[in-house]
């Protein structure tokens, strides 16, 4: 072999899930130490299958893995974890009620004499990592008491504890901030410059074009074409993913309504958020804002019923509405995608379609049991109208791609037909071409009346999508913006 | 009061005669009207009646009533009540060969005397020939294994020409016991010629089986003649058993307590009477009250 | 916040029942509150006691032990079974037989992934089968008092079983909280699949747990046979259940992924506590199952509300 | 082989039915052994014994696939059967029957109060109650046996001995309570939602329902159930001890486990559970024919389990083994 900074060569790999997915199809790949190397495709062309077949989770049906010249076998992630290859996984893989230190340390704790764990130590470096990464969050919190954000960093972390080879970031950024997502590059240059291969996985363009060295692209389990980053553009990249041009036009958004659907006055959840007000028209899109911890979330949860509130009014067309559980607020009309997709979105063990109609299967009951013809009309319709990329409807949801989870999440509120929709982080995990095609249909649903509150960490997303913007900090509303001329400095000022 | 008596008994309500047992005793303190009662209940548990004896002997009881659930494990802690001086008298089912020492008196029935009885009874019914299955008590317990002793090596020694085909327990329970019987008459058919239960109860439940199966001339003899037991005697169904009296059982353990609390001399054991009980003899007795 | 920092000193909420138990029980019989009953309530709980230390192990995995009572019984019967031979050996093979029951339990655990439900169940159910062919439905006593003069015996005023209760409770808890076996347990109870990333040897794990459990099952099977001076083949019948309670009253999921020694210990003296308090005040056997009952609800009721302060106040 | 991700693997409907498999399998090494196995009247008998086991484990079902538990069953199997068969003499059989019914659904729902909507440890609660209901029987009889003497005693006479079709009652009311109940598990939208409630019920309180409703009515329908089994075991009898139910939570908990679900809820089906418990009645049976003594029968019984759980495992490859 030539090229000496060659650490990891894959031949003709091929991966089946029985009976019927092809996830990876003769995919062969090079990977060089000291550069990185960026993975892009749709949801579930096989990206996450291809990197847990060389982190040693998946053995693959076929095909060779040569790493440092010689051909191995990795049978189990603890082989592929000695030989200093590291995976970040794009599901969040930590033990909640264990402290952040004990996670980033899990299956590495230092140990002073036999056995014994070294806590002194254990905190210490753990606090050195963290500060590194600039988290705000204590080595000694518990993990369940962090955001989905703080957790992704605590995952993050763990490339520091080892000194891998290779590390493998499964869309680290998805449920990342701006903040954070910066510190992020600051490592991944660092690192590389060490020398460490590293392997990226991101569905945002623009991180792919400011980190990487060379971009491979897959399709429907095919490795399409390795290209140098430096040769290439955005245009050329998302062809090559998938198939076509991207039709990046935006609906036209018009606003033909004026009731306002819901009202919210002096929300206040004492050291959560404090003296929320504010009002969404039917017909409107408010974007709302903010960074990490500023309680966007919770205030969703609020109107959604599932959190209590100390103080404040919600008003629902106009009345006052008494919203003390999840269940009235659907009676409401309100709907709430959740920003945690597998703790709060899915049923994992249930199958797409049962996940889908999970929140109308009081109106679709025909005297109290299941219409599963209805049922299967209604999979098949969000399917096409979502794209939604599924071998079977009856599979369990728990072997679809990340990003077609997402898609059924939001299938499964659009189902009910709310007045108010709530998406907290709806394009999470979403290749570049559903991204459009959500944000198209969020157009889309305004247009037709909904009324739409999307939280979103990504400034473009909501600059693009809104027609008025909230910004929240530490729990209250520091700023509001409307019409079309919101900048991103705006916002950036306010947060 | 004068004296505080200690009781920790069995398993209350686990069958009535437990508890006919418990609310005699009961009501027999309040007639000496010079006794406190402290009565607990072990439910079947060993470790738990060590438990109720050390805590008996903790509140400085004058006397400690105790029917063990097991004969052999209850020794060391009576060793424990005789050395801190507290007289304990056994009732209903007696403790090891190496407790008698530790213990001031016995007094209740002879388990291995019943299994006799029942054999007796067996033979006599099926005059001297057949072949029988045996439904014991619940594994392990004295009663249990004495009255299944009882009943086997008489048979043995004195009744050769009936056999027991197969024996399996019924736990002191009237529909394990039934479902125990279902099996056997599948398994024997009309083979069968006998039925020993180690109690009425259990009887009871081999009867409805037996009952059921539309089996005839199957002859059920029992032990602890239960009211059930007494009536299906009466009209002819079940073949005998052996009375014995909870009431009396509690009354003679009391009585004896009271001679010793009193300084009297008393016996060490003190056996009462289980007389055999079939359709011939049965107006000698009044029907049990449980 | 003061919920606070019973929180840092990782106290459970079962320890403030023990504590107004004690209070309650203190103030309405006099024969409560003195060193001998204390003693009393700790000799009667080192069985169960024994017994739940282990099954915390195995229930902070996730997995749980039905086998425990019928395993107090094997071990009892093969201590007295064999004290011939000298009680060291017969000892040493009870503790023995423990180990390597609860090996096969974790082994089968292992390698068919059958709920460790059923195969403890189908252990519970086995091994008592075990007792009775081994000890022929016979009980067995000890030749003479030395053996249960040990049970009875003390030292430095403290009873010997209740030493061997603590010295064992402080060995798990140390195991728990301080080495990577310990760590490793809280986090495959916590995230199989986190475990599994994380490189962890799971299989392996549990098993040494199921024999960390065996084991002190059969301790409590020869101390406890120590103060009978006899086995029964019948012993250890729904200590389970109450294994069990004592740690789930203790903070130990059922799910796996929390729980310590010192709420284990907590549940444990709880229950302890609540049945001899009972027997000291001549409560009728039958009014005695409906109170513990209540009392068992109550805990955890108020075990809950507590808990939802200290969430609250973090 | 470990492969943590490939757990949907989708066999052929035939495959899947490992437990079958491994039941027949039993059947047909008994029947090897005993001619008696095999018969129609033996087979009746043993269905008739399983249907008061079976019928407890079809309620509990719900429980455990809503994520719970229930122990106090054999508690209120005793309660039922003791009550109802002393109301039986007192104001007559159907009166007796919905009396107890009533009762049970009490304790039913003080259960499913406590687990649904205090949300405390369902184990801890029902022990609790097991504990308590033993006592209230107790105190009920004062701890005697009840017997049912009355005159008339055509209705339970019926329920216990009678027969439709040639198939005695007990059997009819057992397969007809399955179907209904598997139906109400599998069919309806208070099935799914119990699944999911059992699956993630976070997701389930995101997607707009009451999971506490869903629950609450588990207990109720394990109460419901173990009515039926009291009658059973009441009519079977003609008349109850307060300790008949004792035991009987863990062989129905076995039954139920046995059957594939998982106490981590999520997962179950009524078929597979009575399956389950046909697999334990029948196992029993079949030793006792065999004249094993008892304590052989457990040794047995150890290993047949183990190995019939393990059949099913391994031919379905449900689950993954661990490294
Ligand atoms: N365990 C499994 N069983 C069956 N099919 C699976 C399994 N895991 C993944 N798949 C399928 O393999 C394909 C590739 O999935 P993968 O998770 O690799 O996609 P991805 O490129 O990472 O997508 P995303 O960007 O959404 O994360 C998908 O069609 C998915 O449904
Ligand atoms: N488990 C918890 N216990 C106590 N406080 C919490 C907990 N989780 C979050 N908080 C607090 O609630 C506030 C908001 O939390 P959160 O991080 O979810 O906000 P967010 O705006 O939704 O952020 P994002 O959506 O970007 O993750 C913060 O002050 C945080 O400290
Ligand atoms: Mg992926
Ligand atoms: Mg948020």
């Amino acid at each position: 072999m030539s090229n000496p900074n060659l650490i990891l060569s894959i031949s003709n790999i091929t991966k089946k899930f029985p009976p019927s997915v092809v996830a990876l199809s003769d995919v062969s790949l090079d990977i060089y130490t000291g550069e990185v190397h960026a993975i892009v495709g749709e949801n579930g062309a096989g990206k996450s299958t291809l990197m847990k077949v060389i982190a040693g989770v998946h053995k693959p049906t076929s095909g060779t893995i040569n790493y440092e010249g010689n051909d191995v076998v990795l049978s189990n992630p603890i082989i592929a974890k000695k030989m200093g290859i590291l995976l970040i996984h794009q599901e969040l893989s930590l033990v909640e009620e264990m402290t952040v230190a004990e996670n980033i340390f899990i299956g590495e704790y230092p140990t002073k004499m036999q056995g014994l764990v070294d806590y002194k130590l254990l905190y210490k470096r753990t606090d050195e990592i963290i500060t590194k990464l600039k988290c705000n969050f204590s080595s000694k919190d518990k993990v369940s008491h962090l955001s989905i954000a703080q957790k992704q960093m605590v995952e993050i972390s763990r490339a520091l504890v080892m000194k891998p080879k290779v590390i493998i970031f499964d869309e680290p950024t998805a449920s990342l901030t701006d903040t954070e997502k910066f510190v992020l590059m600051d490592l991944i240059n660092t690192l590389k410059k060490e020398g460490v291969a590293i392997v990226y996985i991101s569905h945002r363009m623009d991180e792919i074009f400011t980190l990487s060295d060379r971009i491979s692209v897959l399709r429907d389990g095919e490795h399409r074409k390795t290209v140098k980053t430096q040769a290439t553009d955005i245009d050329e990249v998302i062809k090559l993913m998938i198939g076509r041009e991207l039709n990046l036009d935006h609906i036209e958004r018009n606003n033909k309504y004026d009731k306002t659907v819901i009202e919210l006055k002096n929300l206040t959840q004492k050291n959560v958020f404090k003296d929320i007000s504010f009002s969404v028209k039917q017909g409107e899109i408010l974007g709302m804002y903010g960074l990490i911890g500023a309680g966007r979330t919770e205030v969703a949860e609020a109107i959604f019923g599932i959190r209590k509130i100390d103080s404040g009014e919600i008003y629902i067309n106009d009345q006052l509405a008494d919203i003390n559980s999840s269940e009235k607020a659907v009676k409401n009309g309100i709907a709430l995608v959740p920003e945690d997709r597998k703790e709060q979105g899915l049923v994992l063990e249930m199958s797409c379609k049962e996940n889908l109609t999970l929140s109308i299967l009081q109106t679709i009951g025909n005297f109290g049991f299941l219409n599963s013809d209805l049922e299967k009309k209604l999979m098949l319709e969000y399917k096409d109208l979502l794209s939604i990329k599924m071998a079977d409807i009856n599979d369990k949801i728990s072997t679809l791609s990340g990003g077609n989870q997402q898609k059924i999440i939001i299938g499964k509120w659009l189902v009910t037909n709310p007045k108010l929709l709530i998406l907290d982080e709806p394009t999470r995990g979403i290749d570049i071409g559903s991204k459009a095609e959500i944000h198209n249909l969020i157009r889309k649903l305004a247009n037709e009346g909904y009324a739409i509150l999307v939280i979103s960490s990504e400034m473009p997303e909501v600059i693009s999508l809104s027609d008025r913007v909230l910004v929240l900090r530490d729990g209250q509303i520091s700023g509001e913006f409307s019409g079309k001329d919101i900048t991103e400095e705006d916002l950036a000022l306010t947060i | 009061k004068d004296y505080v008596i200690g009781v920790t008994q069995n398993n209350v309500g686990v069958d009535s005669y437990q508890t006919t047992y418990d609310i005699a005793l009961k009501d027999t303190m309040t007639k000496y009207p010079n006794v406190e009662g402290i009565v607990l209940d072990a439910g079947g548990n060993v470790a738990r009646q060590i438990a109720q004896v050390q805590d008996l002997i903790q509140q400085e009881v004058d006397a400690i009533i105790l029917w063990p659930t097991n004969g052999q494990a209850l020794t060391p802690i009576v060793r424990k009540a005789k050395q801190m001086g507290i007289p304990v008298i056994i009732t209903n089912s007696n403790i090891s060969e190496k407790g008698q020492e530790f213990i001031t008196a016995f007094s209740g029935p002879n388990t291995i005397t019943q299994g006799q009885y029942a054999a007796e009874l067996m033979c006599e019914g099926l005059n001297g020939k057949g072949q029988v299955v045996q439904i014991t008590g619940q594994p392990g317990y004295q009663t249990a294994i004495n009255r299944q002793k009882g009943f086997e090596d008489s048979l043995a020694a004195d009744c050769p020409g009936v056999s027991i085909i197969d024996s399996q327990p019924g736990d002191w329970n009237r529909e394990k016991s039934q479902r125990v019987m279902e099996n056997f008459i599948t398994r024997f058919g009309t083979k069968i010629d006998g039925v020993y239960a180690a109690d009425d109860n259990m009887g009871i439940g081999a009867l409805n089986a037996i009952k059921e199966a539309d089996l005839k001339n199957i002859k059920i003899v029992g032990a602890t003649n239960f009211a059930v037991g007494y009536d299906a005697i009466k009209e002819g169904s079940y073949y005998g058993s052996v009375v014995q009296s909870p009431v009396s059982d509690a009354i003679a353990a009391l009585a004896i307590t009271m001679k010793i609390l009193n300084g009297d001399k008393v016996e060490k054991d003190n056996y009462f009477d289980t007389p055999k009980v079939t359709l011939a003899n049965i107006d000698e007795f009044e029907r049990p009250v449980f | 916040m003061r919920w606070n920092n019973f929180n840092k000193l990782k106290i459970q909420p079962i320890w403030f029942f023990v504590l107004i138990l004690i209070v309650f029980f203190s103030s309405t019989s006099e024969y409560f509150f003195e060193f001998s009953n204390f003693k009393n309530i700790f000799i009667q709980t080192s069985t169960i006691g024994l017994i739940a230390l282990g099954l915390t192990f195995v229930m902070i995995n996730g997995n749980i032990d039905l086998s425990v009572g019928s395993m107090v019984a094997l071990s009892a019967s093969i201590t007295i079974g064999l004290q011939g031979y000298g009680l060291g050996f017969s000892i040493f093979a009870a503790l023995l037989a423990g180990v390597l029951f609860g090996a096969l339990n974790g082994i089968i655990v292992w390698k068919t992934g059958v709920d460790s439900f059923i195969v403890t169940l189908g252990a519970m159910i086995g091994i008592r089968g075990v007792v009775f062919i081994y000890t022929e439905e016979q009980s067995f006593y000890a030749l003479d008092f030395a053996f249960s003069d040990f049970g009875s015996s003390s030292l430095l005023g403290i009873p010997s079983l209740v030493l061997i209760f603590l010295f064992f409770s402080w060995l798990m808890h140390f195991i728990l909280s301080r080495t990577i076996h310990g760590r490793n347990m809280l986090a495959i109870g916590g995230s199989r699949t986190a475990s599994l990333n994380a490189g962890m040897k799971i299989g392996r794990h549990l098993m040494i747990n199921f024999m960390i459990c065996g084991f002190l099952a059969a301790l409590a099977g020869i101390t406890l046979s120590s103060q009978m001076g006899a086995s029964t083949p019948n012993l250890g019948r729904d200590f389970e259940l109450w294994a069990i309670t004592a740690v789930v009253l203790g903070g130990t999921h059922l799910k796996g992924g929390s729980g310590s020694i010192i709420g284990t210990l907590g549940g444990v003296i709880a229950i302890g506590v609540l049945r001899n308090g009972m027997n000291l005040l001549h409560i009728p056997s039958f009014y005695v199952l409906v109170i513990l009952g209540v009392i068992l609800i109550s805990v955890i009721y108020f075990d809950s509300l507590m808990k939802n302060k200290m969430e609250l106040s973090q | 082989m470990y492969d943590i991700y490939a757990k949907n693997v989708n066999l052929g409907v035939v495959a899947k039915q490992g437990f079958l498999i491994g039941f027949i399998v039993l059947l047909f090494v008994f029947s090897l052994f005993s001619d008696e196995f095999l018969q129609s009247r033996n087979v009746m008998t043993v269905i008739s014994q399983a249907a008061i086991i079976g019928v407890i484990a079809i309620g509990v079902t719900f429980v455990i696939v809503g994520g719970n538990l229930d122990l106090s069953v054999g508690s209120m199997l005793s309660f039922g059967a003791v009550l109802v068969a002393d109301l039986h003499d007192k104001i007559g059989a159907y009166p007796a029957i919905a009396c107890m019914m009533m009762a049970l659904l009490v304790i039913g729902s003080v259960n499913g109060f406590l687990v649904a909507y205090l949300k405390l440890n369902s184990l801890i609660v029902t022990l609790g109650m097991l504990s308590v209901i033993q006592g209230m029987t107790l105190i009920y009889t004062s701890g005697k046996n009840v017997d049912i003497t009355a005159q008339d005693t055509s209705v339970f006479d019926f329920i216990n001995k009678g027969t439709v079709f040639d198939i005695p009652v007990p059997i009819i009311l057992f397969i007809l309570l399955g179907l209904a109940m598997e139906i109400l598990l599998k069919g309806t939208v208070f099935g799914r939602k119990l699944f999911a409630t059992g699956g993630n019920p976070k997701a389930v309180l995101f997607s707009g329902i009451n999971s506490a409703k869903v629950v609450f009515s588990t207990y109720l329908l394990s109460a419901f159930t173990t009515g039926c089994a009291s009658i059973l075991i009441a009519s079977r009898v003609m008349g109850a001890q307060n300790t008949v139910g004792q035991g009987y939570e863990l062989v129905v908990l076995a039954g139920v486990i046995l059957g594939g679900a998982s106490l981590l809820g999520g997962s179950g089906s009524i078929i597979k559970t009575i399956l389950g418990v046909l697999v334990l009645k029948f196992l029993q049976n079949g030793l006792l024919l065999l004249g094993f003594q008892y304590y052989i029968q457990w040794v047995v019984t150890w290993v047949v389990i183990i190995f019939a759980v393990w059949l099913d495992i391994a031919v379905t490859r449900r689950k993954v083994l661990l490294d």
